[in-house]
Formats: C-alpha cells, structure tokens, sequence
C-alpha cells in the first residue's frame, strides 16, 4: 500500500439512498488518496481532482435506477466537467447515472433473471487505457463482488460494436453472465478514458478481511497514480 | 383539473424479462395462445388548473427525459379531464 | 372529559376486545371510553402489543436472568442492550411478521425488516446487519411457491435498499408451516455507550415530535390484529389490509435519526410500529413524566379522510416519534430538512399524569398512559399436557421402524439425499438476493455458521450472531428442544472464536388459547430461561408471535433463539472450511457421538417424527466453547464447524465443498458407521489443526475432559488413487468416496430446481 | 389475433412511494401544480386468434390472481383487436 498523498482528492458524492459511498472512501484511503465527501445538493466540486458515484439506490431507485440522480445539482457540475476531462468512476448505481446523464452510452436494464443478485463475480480487464483502469494488464482476470437488481447493460448494435472497436469496454464478465448484459459487458469509458462506469463493486474488494479478493484496489490506484503524476 | 397518463415501454428490440416472465407464467396457468407480452409502466398524473401550452410543452419534455429513457424506451401521453 | 355518546353500541368486540376487557375499561375510565380511546385500548391490548398470554410466562427471563455486567438496558425496552467493551454497545433483537407475510408476501416480509430495523434506531444504535430466520410448508408445495420468492425478494429488495448486509438467516421446511409461513427478522445495530437512547418522555413542556413518512390508512390495526388472531382454514380469502414498505424513506429515517442523536438533540425517541401513534404516544409518556398532551390534527396525512380513530391505529411504516426540548427544535427540523424528512411537532410532555389527544380543538382522549401501555389484561392462560405427547415420544425412529443404511453404497446414498434435501441443500438460491457486502464490515456471512461483523476498524473489535431452532425437537420435548435451540446457537457463535454474551428470541407458537399449545409455550419458556441461567447469558429482548395455525392444527413449536457473542479482534475468527494451504492439517472431531435420531433430519427425510430429541447438555455446550475460543486466541485452528442437522456427515461434506479441497476420514472403530456419521447428538464440532498444533490442542481437551478424536486429514491428493484422477475427493474410510463436484451438484440443484420454473 | 391491455394500480389508499419520488421529481424539473402522481403497471399482451368467453374468463381470472394482488392492487383490462 502506497503512503497516503494528500494531495491527491477525490470526491465521493452521497445521495439521498447511496449505500457503497463509505466503502468508495475506504478504497480511496487504501489506495492512497484523500476522501472528500461530496453532497448532492452540493453547487461546489471542493476542488476535487476525481469523482466517484458509489453504489446504492439513490432516490430509492424510484422510476429507474439513476434517473432522478441525474438532475442533482452536484451532477449538473459534474456532467459539464466530466465533458472537460474530470475522472469519474461511476460504480453499479453510479454507472446508472453516467448512462441517464448521457456521459456513457446504453442503459441499465431489469436482470435477465429478475433476481438481484451478490456474487463473487469473475472479470476479465479489457482496457488499460482508462484512468480507471492503468494499473491493470489487459487481459488480467479479477474477483470482485457484483450486486444488482438492474444491471443488465443494453445498448443498440452499432453503439456495442462501437464500444468494443474503440477500445471503450474495460471489463467482460467471465464464466457466469450474471444480469444478461449484452456481449458480456460489465463496464465501460467514455472515448476519452476519463469516464469509467462498472457495474461490479471493487471497493467491496480491497480488505482480505473482508473482501473475496483485493482486486479491487487497482482500479483507485490507478487514479491515484495518474493524478500525482499529473500534478 | 386535468389528468394526464404517460405509458412507458421497453422499445421492441430491447429484452423484456418480465414480460418473458409473464408470459411463461399466463401459459402455464392455463391461457393459451398467447403470442407476446411486454410490461411496462404507467403513470397518472394530476394536475391543478388548465394544462397551458406552456405546462404541456414541460410535460412532454420530462415525459421523454424523466419519465422514460430514450436510449431504450418509447412513451406515450395522453391528456383527459 | 371527553364527551361519550351513551347511546351508541360500542364496537368492542370487532376491535378485539374482550368483554371483561371493555368492562375494565370502563371501570379504568369511570365511564365509558370514546371512540378514540376504544381504538387506543384495542390496539395496545391485542396480544401483539401487550404480551397478554405470553406475560406471566416471559417473566422468568427476567427472574432466571444470569449476574452480568454486560448489560446496560435490559428487556422491557425497544431492545436490549450490551456491553461489548472499549466504550462500545450493540442491541440486537427479532421479531416476527408471520402473518403479514403469508397475505402478501413481498410487503409483509418487506415491512418485517424495516421494523426491525427502526427498532434498533430508536435505542441510539446505527444499524449494522440484518438475519432472517424463515420457515416454509413442504418446498414442493403450491403455497410455498407462491410464498417464498415474495417473501425472499422482500427482505432483500427491503435490506438491500437500506444498505444493511444480510448476514445469516434459516430457511426450513416443514408441513405444519403450510398456511403459516415464519417470517422473523433480526436486525443488530452499535453505538457508544454515551449514545443509548431510551423511550421516554421526560421534561415538562418538551416538544413531542412526529417525522418520517405521512400516515395513511394502510395497514390500520393489521400487524396487531392480524397478529392476534387465526386463520380461517380458507386461507387468505378474508384479505386484511397490509402495509406498504417505503425503504429509501427508512434510509432517509435512519440518517436523520442518526445525525439528531448525535449532536444531541432528543431527549427521548420511539419508533412507530404495531399500533402506530397509540403506542408510541402512550409508552413515551408513561415512561417519562406521566403524561403529554396531542394536537392530533397536526399529523400530516396521506389521505385527509381519515378519522381520529384511524389515525390512532394506523401502522403506516417508517415513522418514528421524539422528544426534543423547545430550544433543540430548530436544529432538529433543520437536520430533517436535510434528510427530505417531513417533521411536525404534535404534542408537548405534561406532568398531569394523562395523556389528552385533540381533535381540532375537542378533546378526544384523556386516559392515564400506563393503563394503555403496560396495565393491560394479564392472562394466565390454562395449559396441560398433550394427551399424545407420551405416544410421540415412545416412537423412537429405531432401525425397526426405519430401516438403516449399512453398506457403503448405501452410507453414500444417505449423504446425497441429505445434502440436496430441501433442508440441507445450498440455501444460495436465497442468498444470492441478499447484499452481504454494503458497509464493509462483513466478516463472515452464509454459509458459514455465524455473521461476524466488525464494529471497530481500528482494533477489529466485532460481534458474531447466529439463530437457530430446530423445532422437530422442540415438539419432542418443549422444555429441552427449546434448550437445544439455544445450545446450537451457542455453538454456532463459538465456533467462531467469539465468546457469547446474550440472547434474543422470537416466539412463535400455534393459539395460545389452545392449552396444549400453551403447554409448549410454557415449557419452552421456561427451559429457555433455565438454559440462559446454566450458560450465563442474559435474554435481552424478543418477541411472541401467538396463533400461527390453520384451523385446529398448529406449527411446530418454533421458539428461535438468537445467540450474540464479542470477538476482540476479527482477524482471529475461525471459518468452518480449511483452505487451500491446509494440506496434511488433522480433521478432529470434538464430544459424545450416540444413537440419537429422534427430530434429526434423517428421520425427516424418511417422514418420521418421533421419539426423544438429543440429550442437552449445557456444561459440555459450555466447556466446548471455552476450548474453542482459546483454540481461535492462540491460534491452535484453521477451522471450525459446528455438528447438528444431518450429524458429522452433512458437517464434513459442507466444510469439503466450502474449502475446495477433499479430505480422508476414517470412522472410529468403537461405533456403528451409520450412527457415527449420521446422528445428531450436540455438544460437538469438527475442528482443523495444523500438526504443529496437534499436541497443545488434544492436551487441552484432555486436561479440561473433552472428548477429541482424531478422524481424519486434509488431502488434496486423493483423486488419482480412488479412481477421480484431477478431481477433488472425500473419501470414507472403506466405506465410501465422493468427488466434490458430486456434493455440490446434489447440494447446489435443489432450490433452483423447485423455484426457478 | 387480439391485444389486451392490463393497467395494475395501487388501491388509493396503499402508499405509492414510487409516485410520491416522482411527483417531487416533476416539481423540482419545472412542473407547476402536479397535485398527485401514481405509478403503476401495464402489461401488453398479445394473443392468437379470437378471444372467447372462456379464454376471457381465464385472463380475468389471472389479470387478478397473477397480474395483481388484490390485497393492495386493482386492475383494469381493455380488450382492442
Ligand atoms: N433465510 C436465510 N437468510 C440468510 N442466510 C441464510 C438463510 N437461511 C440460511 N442461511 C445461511 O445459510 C447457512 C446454512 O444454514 P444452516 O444450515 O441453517 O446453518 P446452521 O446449521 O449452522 O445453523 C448459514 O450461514 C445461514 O446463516
Ligand atoms: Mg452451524
């Protein structure tokens, strides 16, 4: 574990039904960084250098998954730096708002089953060419937790075939397709790489006490790491 | 005083469990025949005072950004008083 | 004083009530009670809120309670709770919505988690973990199929949505839960000892705050009335109204709740459940100063249509009530502003010793609160001995009147049908829609045998939870099967390596107005509390869930005992598996193994019961665990896991297919093998240790007299030479092998076969 | 070939937690005077030649039984060709 950078800040933001967003900051702590609390009626970013979406059923998941999210006043600023090439994660219900708000494209659908679902959820790492994702080899397969009701992504072929020819899905799901995404799809980035979403929970896998694996570290390192280099 | 009902639905080519789902369970509960069946979502919407141009144009706009998601659903909306 | 309507017939006995209960109202009152006050006695007096049958017989925990100091509130209080050390407290409770849940599944097991949970709020505590004790009809049966995937995706979509990892649970299946399904919920929640939070209302001229949801006319008297009576033979046709779950509104309660407490806001908090605002205003009033006054109209409602009456009654979900002084009341309306949590003040605490509800300006209730809330009717129900008891008991499940497997083919056999039977299959089909991940603190959850979370990051301070009943026994012999289910939850805590330190229990029996049911209440009552007294730890609250029968026939005696045990550091806890570096590690088997199948699962599964249960005893329950807490301290084991349904067999097979890896066993030459793997006597465990502990291990057992007996050994190896090259195997002794694939196949198939169509 | 149309609604006095989060919603995004929002199902279902009266029995039957819940559902259903 690298020494905690100080310097290094990155946002979690917390609304009304996020559940993930005190593990998001753990994550970040193990991973070296500092964990500013963001708050969604927030009309300031606190200077952030990142941001993350954490899991949970934000509004209740009322109407669908990240719908009412989307219209946060936190997530107005975060759209239009996102746009500008701020890094964020968006993880399970976080990759439901990156999709409503447009900054990934597809949706999140119903699983094709109609269970939620928890398992320990074999990935394989597509992409290395994300902030998200740098610490990564590709090809590499993890061990993260996966816990959704909605999670199947969906998306029109051309977009799918898209995604896989830009480089832009960072991890399939291996063995088992829990939710019925289309193509396997766990998690994708935006064209610039900056824009991550994941439906998998990886910082549910950053303690061997209480994770199944610490797969899940690489993905707040990776950011960590690129944003001391940056500055 | 008006009403408005706004139908949500998966569009055709987007999987549709539930609907799957319903249509095992109508079949082996003894309904024959039956060829397809999507669930959607509908909405009843009450509203003060006369639906303006003003508030109609809002409600069709939030119809097809709240409401629905356009990258996998197509609505509907109708107004009765 | 309100006025009456002396004319009117008084609907009584559609409420509930008695009639010698109105006549003690009246005479309570000195005249007859209004409308409101009626609504507010037939609530507060249904078996549900007032404990009328089961009062006389509950005393004994209360009575029997071991000396410790480990409790800080003891029963009587929304939960109890305890001292877990370094400044830290849990309280942890279950409860019941049996009923609810058989009428609509999905809400009624949904609304059974969010009471639990506020429950736990208003003692102060942040809730941490949610476990659900659940018993179904036969798992092939119509009903089960429509009951159980409503009631599964309930306590998830409710727990998950809360963000409380689910860690632990039961899920059983019997023919006597046809029609009555058990739905229990067990919520655990931490806090600073600073931070305890007590029921009362105290201060005169405090405000009396009612937030969280508007009420509505859902579910108006259900849980208590519906909770209080049975169902007719023809099910659910008569279709009581039932409550609707709101649990982002609960996770909005929770916070809220939360941030008033610690900066210091309440003087005194409640939680609305059965019996709504009846219960809350008359418990915090009686437990404070006496009395309050309720501007009723001031309750912010769903439906503007419903009477004072209904207000009163209505059980609308994810409500709470507090006491906050006059100069604290703009903070607390602040921090609920926040949260999006609608907040009212609806009354003020008096000193008058009454508690008067108004009606927009005429007063509607004036009663004396304790009358409502703690002096309510007392029965000592009559009980006896079922004449059928002694021809139960005699029916001993010998090998004459089920025939015993004796050839290794035919051991093999039982090992499969026990482990893809119903009871003892893969419970990962409900698992699997439960969150046992959310706050990062779980450190073991199913299938191991007890929830371990971590309070503490810093120190790793953290507590183990596990429930139990096997209610097969209990029907053998209520007095001990109620000790029995309390000695599995011990022993599941031990396990562990955590030491345990209290209990909770949920109740649930057939009517009690039955004086054979009432016998097994009474017995089971009181063989809990003998238990609880002989192993030293305190009962810190429950619940009874009376009248759970169809017609004439009642559920098995069903009394779940939930047992909480303190581990220092988590980093120590035992699993039940070994893992993938325990090759060559020594498989011991700890306690007596004796002719024992009465209530055990082999005997299910043949569709007997019968006979006398395992012979309980506590001392050894108590000497296994001291061993096994010092064996986890000092790091003399891998693992450990507990022996009950299906006996050492079904023990090895679990641990097998957890680890990933086989194992060789060998049966003891001093008994029948079918005896050995397959019987149920208690008191034992199998435990996994490395060589180099093998000596200081069996040392300790043999100077403290337990019996240890060494089984078996951990091989990954033993594919190739018993005829499964490249697979992992089990193999025993002579008499069979198994390759894990096999087990898990059987195991995993069982669930998703009968609920997935 | 006939399509029935199934509207499943909470009864008004069941909480509606979804249509109460969407109300707010429509609020906060600009819409004036939204006195009450419910939320409801609807299921599309599409059948095989004509719709006898015992085939119109057994979907009555299940739109109550299947499609809602009588305990804190109601239901309406259409019948277009
Ligand atoms: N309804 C349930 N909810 C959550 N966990 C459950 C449920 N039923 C069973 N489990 C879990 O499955 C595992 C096996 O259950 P069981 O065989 O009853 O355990 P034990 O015999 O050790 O008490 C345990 O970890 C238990 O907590
Ligand atoms: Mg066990």
């Amino acid at each position: 574990m690298s020494a905690r950078i100080d310097s290094v800040r990155i946002g979690v933001v917390t609304f009304p039904g996020s559940l993930d967003d005190r593990d998001a900051a753990r994550a970040i702590r193990i991973a070296g960084g500092e964990a500013v609390e963001l708050w969604h009626g927030d009309s300031d970013l606190k200077n952030v250098d990142a941001v993350v979406l954490p899991g949970g059923f934000s509004y209740g998941d009322y109407l669908r998954c990240g719908a009412i999210a989307k219209f946060a006043p936190v997530m107005s600023l975060i759209i239009e730096k996102a746009h500008q090439g701020l890094p964020v994660l968006g993880i399970c219900n976080g990759f439901q708002i990156l999709c409503e708000s447009h900054l990934l494209p597809g949706a999140l659908t119903r699983n094709d089953h109609r269970h939620f679902i928890c398992r320990d959820q074999k990935l394989r790492i597509e992409s290395t060419d994300t902030f998200w994702t740098s610490d990564f080899e590709v090809g590499q397969e993890i061990v993260i937790p996966l816990k959704n009701g909605e999670g199947g992504y969906v998306a029109d072929e051309k977009t799918l075939d898209q995604l896989f020819a830009e480089g832009r899905v960072i991890a399939t799901y291996q063995e088992v397709n829990p939710n019925g995404s289309y193509r396997d799809i766990a998690g994708i980035s935006n064209a610039r790489g900056n824009v991550v979403g994941l439906m998998p929970h990886p910082e549910h896998a950053v303690e061997a006490l209480t994770g199944p694996s610490l797969d899940g570290i690489p993905f707040f390192t990776s950011a960590v790491r690129a944003l001391v280099g940056a500055s | 005083m008006a009403r408005v009902v706004v139908n949500v639905m998966l569009k055709p080519e987007i999987l549709d469990p539930q609907g799957r789902a319903v249509q095992g369970a109508l079949g082996r509960l003894g309904l024959t025949g039956v060829t397809d069946v999507r669930q959607g979502k509908q909405f009843v919407i009450d509203l003060d005072g006369e639906l303006d141009a003003h508030r109609s144009a809002t409600l069709d706009k939030l119809a097809g950004e709240l409401l629905s998601n356009p990258v996998i659903e197509d609505f509907t909306l109708t107004v009765s008083d | 004083m309100p006025s009456a309507q002396p004319d009117l017939e008084q609907p009584f006995a559609e409420l509930g009530l008695k009639p010698d209960e109105y006549e003690r109202i009246k005479e309570i009152l000195g005249r007859r009670p209004t409308s409101s006050e009626l609504a507010m006695y037939s609530v507060m007096w249904s078996e549900h809120c007032s404990y009328k049958s089961s009062k006389v017989h509950l005393r004994q925990f209360g009575e029997k309670a071991p000396k410790t100091d480990a409790l800080l509130v003891g029963i009587g209080e929304n939960a109890g709770v305890v001292d877990i050390g370094q400044g830290w407290a849990v309280t942890f409770k279950v409860e019941s919505h049996n009923h609810p849940s058989y009428v609509e599944p999905y809400q009624g097991a949904a609304t059974g988690v969010g009471g639990i949970v506020r429950d736990i709020i208003s003692m102060g505590a942040r809730p941490l973990a949610i476990m659900d004790p659940l018993r179904f009809g036969a798992a092939n049966a119509p009903d089960t199929h429509r009951v159980l995937p409503g009631v599964i995706a309930g306590v998830g979509g409710y727990g998950n949505c809360l963000g409380l990892p689910n860690i632990g649970g039961e899920l059983v299946f019997d023919e006597s839960y046809a029609g009555n399904p058990l739905v229990n919920a067990l919520c655990v929640g931490s806090m600073r000892h600073e931070d305890i939070h007590l029921a009362s209302a105290k201060g005169v001229g405090n405000l009396v705050v009612l937030y969280g949801a508007r009420t509505g006319g859902d579910g108006i008297g259900g849980v208590s009335v519906l909770a209080s009576e049975t169902f007719d033979a023809d099910g659910p046709a008569k279709r009581p109204s039932v409550q609707v779950g709101d649990p982002f509104m609960e996770k909005l309660l929770i916070e809220a709740t939360l941030e008033v407490l610690h900066a210091g806001l309440v003087e005194g908090i409640q939680d609305l459940g059965g019996a709504g605002i009846s219960c809350a205003t008359s418990e915090l009033a009686s437990n404070g100063e006496g009395g309050m006054h309720v501007w009723l109209d001031r309750v912010p409602l769903r439906d503007a249509s419903l009477s004072p009456e209904e207000i009163l009654m209505s059980e609308s979900q994810e409500r709470m009530c507090a006491i906050v002084t006059p100069g604290h009341i703009d903070a607390f309306m602040e921090i609920c502003a926040k949260w999006d949590v609608e907040a009212v003040v609806i009354g003020e605490v008096t000193d008058t010793g009454k508690l008067v509800v108004q009606w927009h300006g005429e007063e509607i209730v004036n009663v004396p609160p304790r009358t409502v809330a703690h002096e309510g009717p007392v029965y000592e129900r009559p009980y006896h001995r079922p004449s059928w008891q002694d021809a139960l008991q005699a029916n001993e499940p010998t090998a004459s009147v089920i025939p015993r497997p004796e050839s290794g083919e035919q051991l093999k056999e039982t090992l499969l049908q026990l482990i893809g039977s119903p009871n003892l299959a893969s419970k990962t089909w409900v698992t699997s829609q439960y969150d046992r991940y959310v706050l990062g603190n779980t450190v073991l959850a199913q299938p191991e045998d007890t929830g371990m979370i971590r309070i503490d990051e810093e120190t790793g301070l953290g507590v183990a939870i596990a429930t139990d009943c096997n209610a097969r026994f209990t029907k053998l012999d209520p007095y001990n099967g109620a000790k029995l289910a309390l000695a599995e939850s011990y022993r599941n805590v031990s396990v562990s390596g955590a030491i345990p330190l209290a209990v909770t229990n949920c109740l649930n029996f057939g009517s009690p107005e039955d004086p054979e049911v009432m016998w097994q209440f009474a017995e089971a009552t009181r063989g809990l509390a003998d238990g609880c007294l002989e192993l030293g730890v305190p009962v810190t609250g429950g619940n009874v869930s009376f009248y759970n029968q169809t017609g004439e026939t009642a559920i098995l005696p069903t009394p779940v005992v939930g047992v909480l045990g303190v581990i220092d550091d988590v980093e120590r806890r035992t699993p039940m598996a070994w893992n993938k570096d325990s090759d060559g590690e020594l498989i011991y088997v700890l306690g007596d193994t004796s002719d024992e199948f009465g209530g055990s699962e082999w005997a299910h599964i043949h569709g007997h019961l019968g006979g006398m249960p395992p012979k309980v005893d506590l001392q050894r329950e108590k000497l296994l665990s001291e061993i096994l807490v010092a064996a986890s301290r000092d790091g003399m084991i891998t693992a450990a896991h507990d022996i009950s349904d299906g006996g050492f067999a079904i023990a090895i097979a679990e641990m097998a297919m957890r680890a990933g890896t086989g194992a060789r066993l060998w049966i003891p030459d001093n008994i029948e093998p079918f005896i050995f793997l397959y019987a149920e006597s208690t008191g034992r465990a199998v435990v996994v240790i490395p060589r180099s502990e093998e000596l200081r291990f069996t040392e300790m057992c043999a100077a403290r007299g337990l019996p240890a007996e060494r089984v078996g050994v951990v091989d990954s190896g033993l594919g190739v030479d018993s005829g499964f090259p490249g697979e992992q195997v089990i193999v025993m002794g002579d008499y069979f092998t198994l390759t894990l694939e096999q087990l898990r196949e059987t195991h995993e198939a069982t669930l998703p076969a009968i609920f997935n169509s």
